[in-house]
Parts: C-alpha cells; structure tokens; sequence
C-alpha cells in the first residue's frame, strides 16, 4: 500500500503523463535524487533548479504565465519565508490584471514537525498562507488524499499551495484507502516505482496504472461521527485527533472528528454542521498559536454560532516560540502532541458553565 | 489568438536607419512625451492620485516597443516592465486614453480597471505581464517565460526592464544566474535603464560597479551600456542585442544610460528637472540639421497631439469609477486563460 | 503642535543624542531626501541604503549584534516580505543562542491604507509581525504615543517593530497631548525642524529640547470610558473608534474605547477588564480578515472570558482580497471606515441572543 | 571582556611557513577530522538526530581558525560561519566535546543549549554568531557587523563563510553590493568554499560563472580562487587576503575549491565519497616526505584523538537533555549583553 511519498510520485506521474504538466522543478527535486523525501524521483519533467527560493517561485510564476502548468517545490516551508512577497504577486496575477491573466501554478513544500528538524525544518505554513489571498491551499493527511488533492491543484487555473506533513510521509494507506490501481503489496510497489540505492543512472520506474482521481478542493472529510464534541485539525495532528478520539470512545467521550484537507476554500459547511450538533468546537493544528489559522476557524464560529455554542471553543497549537528545538523534550513541547489533544479534548467533553 | 509576426529588423549596429523609421521614432517619441505631460497635468489638477512614468526615457522605450515582436503565446515575446515603459507601450500600438483611464482609475481602465497606479500596464493579448510596483520583482518571473519559449523553440524571447538602483535587489541576480545556467540558458533579453537614480539617491554611492552591465560578464552572459538618450543608438543596439537573443536562445544585458526628466514621480513633485539631457530636444536638433524635419512640423506635430489628449481627458474625466462590490471579483478564475480557454 | 512624523523625527533626534543610536539607515532616510515621508529629516546618523530589503534588515542585525543600537527603515512594510525569514532569524538571535546573544534593533515601516497607495502601498504588518516570535511591536495613533514609544523600542535591548500607519502621518497632538518641550505654535515647530524646499545642503534644524519620555510597551491606553461594550483598535482605525464612539454616545451606545497601542506584549489585562465589564468585544483594525491578528484576540476572550461574554465577540477589519484597489470606491469597500465601525458598534452594543 | 589580540601574521604568498606552524596545522586537521568522525558515529548509533559538518574541509578551515583575531566585540573578527565550520572553531581554540554536545543536543551544550543541529556555533565571547540552517542569510547579515568594525577603526574585520550553491540566493549578491559601496567599502573578508555540490546537484550544469570569484570583479572587489585541499596555500591565501582587508578596510572575496568527504549530511547517509581527495592524506604525504612527520607518529595523533573524543563521547552520553519548560526560556532578553551589560 503506497505512503504518501509515493502517492505524490503517482500523481506527479499521471499529471506529466495526462495532465500537460511541463516542469516539475526545485533544489535536488530532478535526478539523481529526486527529493529530500525522493517524492520526484522516476519522472520525466524533473530538473534540479538553482539553490534560490525566489528564483525557484519567480520561475513557476513565470511558467505559469506562459501556460506552462507546473509543479514548484520549496525543499522545506521553512525556506519560502524570503518570497512571501513574490508568493503574494502569484496569488494577485488574476485580481490585479482584473480578470485577464491566470496563474496554474502548484507550490509543494513539506511542513511541520515530527522529524527532529530542529529550528528550521519544524515550521509550518498555514498561517502564512492562509493570510494570502488567491492561494487555494491543500494540505492531506493520507497518501490518497495526497494523491487526489495533488491532481486537483494541478489541474486547477490558479494558484495552488500543496503542503506536505513531513511526519506523514512514510504513513501508508489505510485499508480501503488505497489508491486504485496500486498494488497491494508494498515490497511490489516499491519495487515499480522506488529508485534503487547507488547508481540509478539506467532505472526505470514502472508505474501501476492510476487513474485521475480528483479529491474536490473545498471538501473536508468527516474521519469519525460523534456527537459530543466536534474536532477540526489536518496535517499530523489529524491522525492524533482520530486516535485519541478513538481511545476516549470508551471514557464516553464522544468526538467528531473533521480532516480540513484544504484550508482555503476550506468546508465551513461541515464544521459549521457538526458543531451545530455539537455545541463544543476544538481546533488543533502545530503552527504557532499567536495569530494562527485555527484562531480564524474560532473567530468565524463564535461569530456565526455564538449562540448555539455549549462550551468555549478551543484552539491546541504550537506554542509561541521562536522555532521548534531539536531536543525531544523540546519538540514535544513545542507541538501538539498525542496526551496534550486527549487532554484539550476530554476537558472540552466535560466542561460545563 | 495570434497576431501578424512583425519582421524582425536585421540592422547592423552601424547601419543607417531609414527615414521613414526615424521620423515614426520621432512621433511616437512626441506622443509619448505628451501623453506623460497630460498624465503629469492629470495628476497636479487632481484627476488621479499618483503619477509615475518615463519622461525622457523616450529615445529608448520607443525603440524597444517597435522592435518587439507583439502577440500572444511562446512565439512572441514576453514584456515583464516596470512603470517607465509607456513610450514603449505606445509604440506597440497602444491606445493612449488607456493610460489615462488608469490614472484616473475608471473602470474603464484595460489594465487592471482601476486598482493599479499608472504605468503598471498589463495585457495578455500582447504578453505584457501585469507590472508591480515591488522594485525588481519582475527579474525573478522572466526566466519562467524564458524556459517556455527556450523549450517551444522559435525566435520569441523574454524582455525584462527596470532601473539602476534596483539591481541592488537580489532578483537581478536571481535572473543573471538563472539565465546563464549552462544547463539551459535562456533567450532573455535584461535591460537596465540606468537614470542614475534611485528616487532621491544618487547612484554615485551606491554601486561599486563601473557600468552595471558588467555584472553578466562573471557569467559569461553578453553584455553592453549604451547611450539610451540616443534613439538611433537604441535602435540599433536593441536589435543587435534581440537578433543574438532570438537566434543564439542566450542571454543578453543591456544597459541603457538616460534621464529622468519630471524627477521620480508626484511624490517628489514631477516637476522639470533642468540639469538633465532632453533626449527628443536632441533627436529633434538632429533630425533639423539633416532637413528631415523642420520647426513647424515638429510644433504642429506636438500640437496635434497635445489637442488628442486633451480630448481624450475629457472624455476619461467623466467615465464611471468602479463600483466598491467589485473588489471580490477576480480573486480566483474559472478559465485556464493562459492555456486558451475562452 | 507636532504632527506623528514630527513626534518620530524628534524621538529619533533624541535618541541619536542621548540613547547612542549610530545608524538611522534605509532607502532615501539620509540627505537630500530624509525619508519619503521626512521622518528622518535634519538627523546626524542617517544614511541611504542600496535599494535592497534583504541587505537592510541584514545590515540592522549585524550592526545590532556588534553593539549599535539602530533603527532600519523598510520604505513601505509592503516591501518587507521578502525577508520575513530575516526577520525571523532576528527574532531568535536571543532563543537560538540560548540566551548568549542579544540583537537591540527596531525595525521602522509605514503600515496600511488611506493614502491611496493602491496595490503595494497599502498592506497592514500586523498580522504578519504577530506571527513572529521574538519582537516587541508598537503601532502608535497619536503623535505622542509614536514619540514615546519609539524610544522604548530604541532603548529595548530587543527587536522591535515601529509600525507607523501613513494614514496618520500628518494627524497633529490633540491639545494636552502635545510631547514636553514643543512649540505649542505648528509654524514655529515646522520653521525649527521641517527642511525647506529646494536646497537643503546649508539647512540646520533646531531641535525642541524634549526629553526622555517612555510609553511603556505592553501599555494599552483606554480612550474612552464606557459600560456598554469594548472596542480594541489600533493604529489608523482607533480615531475612527473614538469618533464613533463619542458620535453613537447619543443613541445611548457606549462604548470603551481601548487602544492596544503595543501589539506584543499586548495589555491583556486592560482588555479582559474592560470585556469583563461590558460582556461585549468588537476588534477593529485594516488587516486581511483571514489568519487576522484580532482573531488572536477574539480567540483569547472566548478562552478566557467566555461565560462573561453577553453577546458574540465580533472583528470588522479589511476585506480577504489581494490587495486594496487605487479607486476610492475600491479602498472605501476594503478597510473599515467610519460608517462600517460604527454600524458594528450599534448592532453589537443591540445584540441579543 | 577582551581578549589578548593574536598576532596577525604576516605572511608573503610564497612565504615558507615555519615547521611548528604546520605541525600545528595538521595536528588540528587531525584532531577536527576525528571529531567528525566521531559526530558521524554518534549519528549512527543514534545518539544524536542530524549530522552535518565538515570533513575534507580541514585544510582550509583550520588555516582560517588560526588566522582570525579572536575575541569580543568590534576590535575582533567576527564570524558569519555556516554548517561545516568545525576546524575552524577547533583551531580557534574549542573544546571538541562542546560538539558532541549539541550533537547530543543535551542540556549542556554552550552553543544552543540543545536546541540547534551540531556545527551551529555560536559563542559570544568569540564574536562567533549565531549559525542558522537557512542557506547564505549570513552574507545579508556580515555588512552589519562589518559597518561597526569600519566606523570603530582598528583592524577587526567580519568573515562570512558559505558554500558554491548558495551563492545562487540573492544574499550572496547583497553581500557584494554592500561591501563595495563606493560611500562606504567595508572590511569584510567574503569566503566561499566550493564543493562542486548542493546537496546531490552538480555545479556543473547551474553556474556561468567560471570561477565563483569572479563575481566580485564587477564591484572592484579583490578576488581570488585558491585550492583549499592545500593547508600551506590556503594559510598563505587567508593570510594575505585577511592583511588586505584589515589595513586597506576594503572587502576581499576568497573562494576556496575543495572536497566534500562524507557526502552532503546524514541525509545522504554519511558515507565516505571515495571519489574524492583526502586533504588530510596529501599533506601528511608531504611531511612525510619533508621528514616534518612519521607515520607512525600521524597514527598515534590519530589514535590519541580517537581516544580523546571516544572518553568524551561516554561523558556526554549521559548528560542529561533540557527539560520541555525551557522552551520559553530566552525569549526575550532582560540585558543588553552585545552592548555590555552582563
Ligand atoms: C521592493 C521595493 N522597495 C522599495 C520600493 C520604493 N521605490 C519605488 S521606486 C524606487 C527607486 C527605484 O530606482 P531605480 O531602480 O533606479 O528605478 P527608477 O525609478 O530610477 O527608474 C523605490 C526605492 C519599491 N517600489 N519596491
Ligand atoms: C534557504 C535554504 N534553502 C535550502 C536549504 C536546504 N539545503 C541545505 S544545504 C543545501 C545545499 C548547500 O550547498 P552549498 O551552498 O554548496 O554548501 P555545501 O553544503 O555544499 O557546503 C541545501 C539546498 C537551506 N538549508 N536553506
Ligand atoms: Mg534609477
Ligand atoms: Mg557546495
């Protein structure tokens, strides 16, 4: 069953195949590695760009202009933080040219925790991008989500953030979450479609038949029905979320929990439905909690569903440090973890005016 | 979608112009001039709230805009401008009332229906890229339309503008790395128009370099400064530099050496600055001495369109604002415009 | 009476004097020109930068960290995000080192709309400058407030953002407010401190002798009293509040008008004194409303004063678009103006669940 | 606060280097070369998450420990290293096991406190800056400290280190234009060591430049490329470039050409590149050659330091980690230390 590296290969694979897409670009993104997470490796439109993050986002904009659909990857989100303003022009190319020019570009770039990154390979991104308008943001939390939301930010005439959960990289597919056409056996898959260590220079991937599956943009999934709490998070601490949920089952606590998948348009229907039928709202994601995302998802509730609220709602993210510390006591104390979510969620269950 | 190819003029750098294309360089040369000075009147009775543009930059911009091969799509040229370029904008064919429609933010404005300041042009149909007013930006985003057109093949090229000062910027360097990569260098065209200024900084301080020009010559990019107050100069020059560009798919950095004739912009009050050569009083003197032009025809010239723009004015002064509920309009596209839809 | 660019070149006079500030530096800060909006006219220290943002920001760190005290002037904050992650590095020089270096710069950049700056001239910082760890942020509405608190960023041992909003550049000292020392006379102060047109090479300002006078950061100043609901702003919209508010004091709105003046540390004890009073918030600023700094605050009320709260805690701010469009219509429709301010006041000071 | 100022040698670039000198030298190639041994072998036994660092470096970065005025403040040199700077601390006088520490990321490590990735120096004392992981921002920063040192007079200088693939990122190029400005040239020594990689991408198909160096030609700065695999050439080099920067105040842009010996981190394994030439094998040749050196003598060193490192490893291995509270710790400073207090 595919991981979510693997995933992203297929669908970079179906896009270059049927999708027109022209460059698939960034630092070490082309042979011979084919990624710092090798989710490049095999394909055919790769190539290694200079080590210039404004050039690597100046030159898909460009490309984009020129109807060149292409797929930018920033090594690590942490290092598209010197072109927020070439970022913001993309995102403006539509608008400010009022309506004449698009811009079909995809920005990937692996995020968050989980890792040991230490203090720049730990950030997240979801605030930042969240805050620039014309962006449609995608961030999955399964190799099958990976692979459908992927496509559609290809496939999509504007500009698109595709960001990847570093933790969740090497988490394979559920059960009946594959994605069709793979094979079930992971040593199979692996052997198709994962570069060999040492010389590559005559490999050749065989790629399983995948099909264009499009996950909607906009479309949040419901990953457990519960009735009392509702739980909105994506990225790594989705996962969490649906495990503690799981574990509080039994303590008779009773969370739904919702993966976001795309944070802007993000699905403000089915929060606002299952919050409805909740009363309790927590939001949980890792980016740090001083103006964050999750504060937006707060601020919108109250502000539509004040009055149909049980409890205060709540936000567990990162803590507001300057980065995340390479020490595993850091780390852990600087991100959301396991125990920290059960806690923010039993408390939630239970509190009363 | 496509338009004619225009022929691409094969002038040695010191072959004769004709007389013809210097007296279209002298008019569009005139009409730009005009159409700065109404845009500058505009902007001092209050129709508009910031001017910017590139008065005295004519004997270069107009040149430039004749010699590029206009249209839509990888076989054209990409024009990623900064806000000086409407000397060159003219000489593509533009409409001059446009301009005044973005000054006066009408939403009759083609290029961005009154939200950008003037000068920040945009038109697809003619691969002029929406210009920003972030200094520099524009040499990040050039070798993206360059890697296009290198990998279509043809002879369009990609077309990058902007000043002295901003070279300081890192994305001047970003292009000069990214067009010389001996991996896949590229057909683009970097064109410093070096007015010595930086708002109210003199270059003088600021840059180590003799000529900016020499920065492409570390990476083996093609590179030379020229007279940009000269039009018979820029002519040949541009096209020396875009036949390389078109036919050799390399880079070239051209830097163009000019004034600033009406200071940085209204914010430092577009007023006539006395101490700078006056390209198309010198254009003009010459054109005298070689009887290809006489005083009268110049002034009924100037006149002829001074009167244009007036009208256009008028016409502009009473077109519609946009309204306030159009701001969420746009934001994202339902059509892959660049990639043909509709 | 000094308006808020007066105040900021007076404070800067003093703190070259007497505060050991060597460089007042950035695009066109030093003769001829004194910044582009003659903020640093007339001063010993200033000088012209290259036209490069990322230099700036560097040149201000290295020069904090070797011991000068400086002030680095970003022209428009419009053109500071393409070095947010220099900004950030400057933000943790203290944590990342833990605690062996410290990096005592202040960071100066107009902010925001009402100068019809169109696209790029008219972005807020402030959500972005929250979202940064490490920095103490001040964005001053009254001439005196900007005096004061620039000397508190100067002398702080870290860096600080000054955020100025253009819309209030020329906005004068309300009488009481005036800053020690000044000419209570606008003519007399401008013949002292304001160079002249045309040739200023033989100019000599006379400065007012003012002195030390610190606004303390993490400070909020309560502009108006009131029991009916609470109203935090800052910046160009807190003379907007304060209009309204004493306008709606006829209908029998009353508002508390608080102006956060420093955005980290922020006064939220002030805040949650005045919430717990009025059971009302509304949170007024002109940045994106989406990942919004005052969604922070509204995000913090609603876990700490939830069951205080009479009706839900509200944010009016600009509006999610690329940017704020040259037309008036189109600025008008994209930051809150005074009509829109007060609209939210009376329906919030009238709601009942 | 001061230190004693190390005398600043003098030496001509044909200059004979006094036998002490290179036995000095090589016993800190030596000695830095097994602690980087030592850092990879904690990385393999898991004591510690990320190794990167410099082996094969060791012939220029040891040079440069011993040629910088080491001390606090403006008088002093300060350093604006990257990630592979390890000989150069050691040669300045470091206690390898405060490596294995930040290696370790344990409580006790005096460079970050266990926060920061091992080779991310910073000391205070030494006018070391903080290291950061993103590529070249410290060539936006090293003007700075570079301006204090200009105004302040004297003979202190910055040093900024940083690899051929970064020179790509526009700080590179805000480096050269603000030390080269003509209103103000600093005395900054800009340093590149070139690998011929970034990571896994080749040199070769993304630089137009012949030599790095060559940049610096445009702004008038001082240049030179040197092969860095070569002790005695590199602290001749360093030597005289760092006597120009310090007497003339002007900048010098130093590229050092060099072997990356255990690939590029633990990213890529930390396996040794055979394909690569061993700086430390070619200069115990050549004193062995010289009679300067016997082999059994290099293995005791060898051994002796194996040994070292190996007892300091067990000691840092069960010192214990910072605890989660402190990650609020230093958010914030209470003093205004690089200004004195405290
Ligand atoms: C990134 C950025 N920084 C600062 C500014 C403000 N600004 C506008 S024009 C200008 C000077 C540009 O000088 P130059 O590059 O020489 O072009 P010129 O206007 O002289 O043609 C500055 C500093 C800006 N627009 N963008
Ligand atoms: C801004 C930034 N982009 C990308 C990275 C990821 N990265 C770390 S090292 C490296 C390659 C650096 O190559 P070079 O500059 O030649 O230095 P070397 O490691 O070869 O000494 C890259 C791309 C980073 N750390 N920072
Ligand atoms: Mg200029
Ligand atoms: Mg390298």
């Amino acid at each position: 069953m595919a991981n979510m590296v693997q995933a992203i290969r297929m669908a970079l694979h179906v896009a270059e195949e049927r999708h027109q897409v022209t460059d698939i670009f960034g630092e070490d993104v082309g042979p011979p590695l084919g990624g710092a997470f090798t989710a490049t490796q095999g394909l055919k439109k790769t190539w290694n760009s200079p080590l210039d993050e404004r050039g690597i986002v100046g030159a898909s904009i460009g490309l984009a202009l020129a109807g060149c659909r292409n797929v930018a990857e920033i090594q690590f989100c942490d290092y598209a933080f010197n072109t927020i303003d070439l970022l913001k022009l993309g995102g403006m190319m539509h608008w400010s040219s009022n309506g004449d020019w698009n811009c079909p570009m995809t920005i990937m770039t692996p995020v968050g925790s989980g890792i040991r990154g230490s203090i720049y390979h730990s950030h997240s991104f979801d605030t930042t991008a969240t805050h620039i308008p014309g962006y449609k943001i995608a961030i999955p939390s399964t190799p099958r989500d990976a692979y459908g939301l992927l496509l559609s930010c290809i496939v999509d005439p504007n500009p698109c953030f595709f960001l990847v959960p570093k933790a969740l990289m090497r988490v394979r597919c559920a059960p009946g979450e594959e994605i069709p056409g793979e094979p079930g056996d992971d040593r199979a898959l692996s052997k198709m479609i994962d570069a060999p260590l040492g010389d590559r220079s005559k490999w050749q991937p065989q790629w399983p038949d995948t099909p264009d599956l499009f996950v909607p943009i906009g479309e949040a999934k419901t990953v457990r029905q519960g009735a009392g709490l509702t739980v909105v998070s994506y990225g790594r601490t989705l996962p969490l979320c649906a495990k503690a949920a799981e574990a509080l089952a039994g303590e008779g606590v009773d969370a739904e929990v919702i993966d976001l998948r795309t944070l802007w348009p993000y699905d403000w229907e089915a929060v606002k439905a299952s919050v409805r039928k909740t009363g309790r709202l927590l939001v949980v994601n890792e980016d740090t909690e001083v103006t964050n995302f999750g504060e937006h998802l707060i601020r919108r509730t109250v502000s539509e569903l004040f009055y149909e609220l049980q409890a205060a709602p709540r936000l567990l993210a990162g803590a507001h440090v300057p980065g995340v510390g390479l020490a595993d006591n850091l780390e852990m104390a600087s991100v959301p973890q396991l125990q920290g979510i059960s806690q923010a969620m039993r408390e939630l269950a239970a509190e009363q005016p | 979608m496509s338009t004619q190819l225009s022929p691409v003029p094969n002038v040695a750098p010191d072959g004769e112009l004709s007389t013809e294309l210097l007296k279209r360089m002298h008019e569009l040369m005139v009409k730009s001039r005009v159409l700065e000075e109404r845009l500058i009147q505009m902007y001092k009775q209050g129709d508009g709230y910031f001017w910017i543009g590139g008065p005295g930059e004519e004997a270069f911009n107009v040149p430039l805009g004749l010699l590029i091969q206009k249209g839509q799509g990888v076989q054209f040229d990409y024009c990623h401008f900064h806000y000086r370029n409407s000397g060159t904008l003219l000489a593509m064919g533009a409409d001059p009332i446009d301009a005044l429609r973005q000054m006066k933010n009408t939403a009759s404005d083609p290029y961005s229906g009154g939200r950008n300041f003037c000068g920040h042009y945009s038109l697809r149909k003619w691969n002029v890229v929406p210009v920003s007013s972030p200094i520099e930006v524009q040499y990040s985003m050039a070798p993206g339309t360059a890697l296009a057109q290198k990998r279509a093949g043809g002879t369009g090229i990609t077309i990058v503008t902007g000043g002295d000062a901003g070279t300081a910027e890192g994305d001047f360097a970003t292009c000069l790395v990214w067009c010389s990569r001996p991996a896949n260098p590229l057909p683009l065209l970097m064109i410093v128009t070096n007015n010595k200024w930086g708002i109210s900084t003199s270059a003088d301080g600021q840059h180590g370099e003799k000529n900016v020009s020499d920065r492409g010559k570390a990476f083996g990019i093609r590179c030379k400064t020229i007279d940009g107050n000269d039009p018979e100069v820029s002519y040949r020059e541009i096209a020396a530099a875009m036949e390389y560009v078109r036919t050799e798919r390399k880079p070239f950095l051209l830097e163009a050496v000019l004034s600033r004739l009406y200071g940085h912009s209204s914010a430092s009050g577009a007023n006539r600055a006395l101490d700078e050569a006056d390209c198309l009083v010198g254009f003009e003197k010459k054109l005298e001495q070689r009887k290809l032009l006489d005083r009268k025809a110049a002034d009924e010239l100037r006149a002829h369109y001074t009167q244009e723009l007036q009208e256009a004015h008028r016409r502009v002064h009473v077109e519609p604002q946009p309204d306030g509920k159009t701001i969420y309009d746009h934001i994202f596209s339902t059509k892959d415009l660049v990639r043909g839809e509709g």
